[in-house]
């Protein structure tokens, strides 16, 4: 599975991607956030409040109980904030 | 037609080379999103905009032919650029033209609200102690929403 | 600023200009009215654009001074032309810059649709035979009646 | 009074701006459209129809009621068709 991770969740993961095989009982995003979360402190930090965690699977933004292949792109981001220059 | 790209922009030349020969375009709206001079929290005013490439483009790609199908729409055109950026430089620009005005000024502005929400692109501001990651605004989602809530009425 | 002239004008150049030196400025929406080449009854296409010199400009600056009374706006410029248009021909311009994007983007929307219906502006069509005025469109007061009936809010 | 027609109204009277001296009694826009029509053919056509005529006192736009003064600008035309290239 290769797994992104941009802005902030990057900062804190440490890397921007990466290959992992999670183990079979790794169906959904939750259970992958769930295990993310055991790596290590930089995982746990990057996920610990969900609600400001955006998912894309195969570039196509999904829910948490969106079920995961061992062949997906998955990533993980915080809300867009994009497209203006009124910041601030 | 859409654009991602590190390098700046020129607003007139992307006008003049949307209308050129299109003589059924009546009206062309058009945004452009600026770095404002904040000088956030000491810092030099700078950000860097960090996005996914391939989801970026195909996000834009979805955007684009969303409004083209709401909207009676002649040419669109969405540039978006990334990487480092001072005050007063331009991020972004949106342009919709169409037979009818109205159609040319709603396109324009679903095209920039939705950008806001469904692109992924990050801003990094520069601080006077490093810098910090800008957050979403829940104004933005409300504007998406908005245009969700409008689709009894389009389609 | 408000400009009424027989010349064409570079919308590049204006947006540079209005938004040179202002750190301030987030979003700049604007919208350019050109002539479609619409044959209308066989006709060349071309129009001209009788006015009412004095009372036009007095209308564009209340235009102005309204829409700058309605929304936080760092600058705004009308330029409308008059006198004969070829079909592709630019007409007219409306700028709105703002330090936020919505404001930039209803600020334009306001002042096109107020100049619709208040700037006086008539338009006559080359046809085969002749030609023809324009007639004005209920549409275009209704726009406007939508800007009078979102007062309560706004004010 | 200075009088002042534009487009076709301008095109039917056959002048686009005249000096009249309206006579006392003509107190009113709706006095003066009256008492204009009866000037000639070219104001009767062109002041037949008043829902499609607008009036300017002085550069601002006013109701057909509106009380007239003998030095005003009085402008006579259509409703207005700038600001947009989507005719037709």
């Amino acid at each position: 599975m290769q797994l992104l991770y941009f802005a902030w969740l990057r900062a804190k993961i440490g890397t921007g991607e990466e290959r992992l095989e999670p183990p079979p009982e790794v169906a959904t995003v939750t259970d992958l956030l769930d295990w993310l979360s055991g790596r290590g402190e930089g995982y746990a930090e990057a996920l610990a409040d969900r609600s400001v965690v955006r998912v894309a699977v195969n570039q196509e933004y999904v829910g948490f109980d969106y079920p995961l292949s061992p062949e997906d792109e998955v990533a993980l981001f915080p809300p867009v904030t994009g497209g203006r220059g009124d910041v601030g | 037609m859409i654009k991602v790209q590190r390098e700046e922009f020129d607003v007139g030349a992307e006008l003049s080379a949307l209308s050129r020969g299109n003589h059924n375009i009546g009206g062309i709206a058009s945004f452009v999103g600026v770095v404002r001079d904040i000088g956030a929290d000491g810092g030099s005013g700078a950000m860097t905009l960090e996005h996914y490439p391939g989801m970026t483009e195909r996000k834009l790609v979805e955007i684009e032919t969303e409004a083209l199908a709401r909207w009676p729409l002649d040419a669109v055109l969405i540039i978006h650029r990334y990487g480092r950026l001072e005050p007063g430089e331009q991020i972004v620009l949106v342009i919709a033209a169409s037979a009818h005005r109205a159609a040319a000024l709603e396109g324009c502005q679903f095209l920039i609200d939705w950008l806001k929400t469904q692109a992924p692109f990050w801003k990094f501001e520069e601080t006077a102690d490093g810098g910090k990651w800008v957050d979403a605004r829940s104004g933005d989602e409300l504007a998406t929403a908005r245009w969700d809530a409008a689709d009894d009425r389009h389609r």
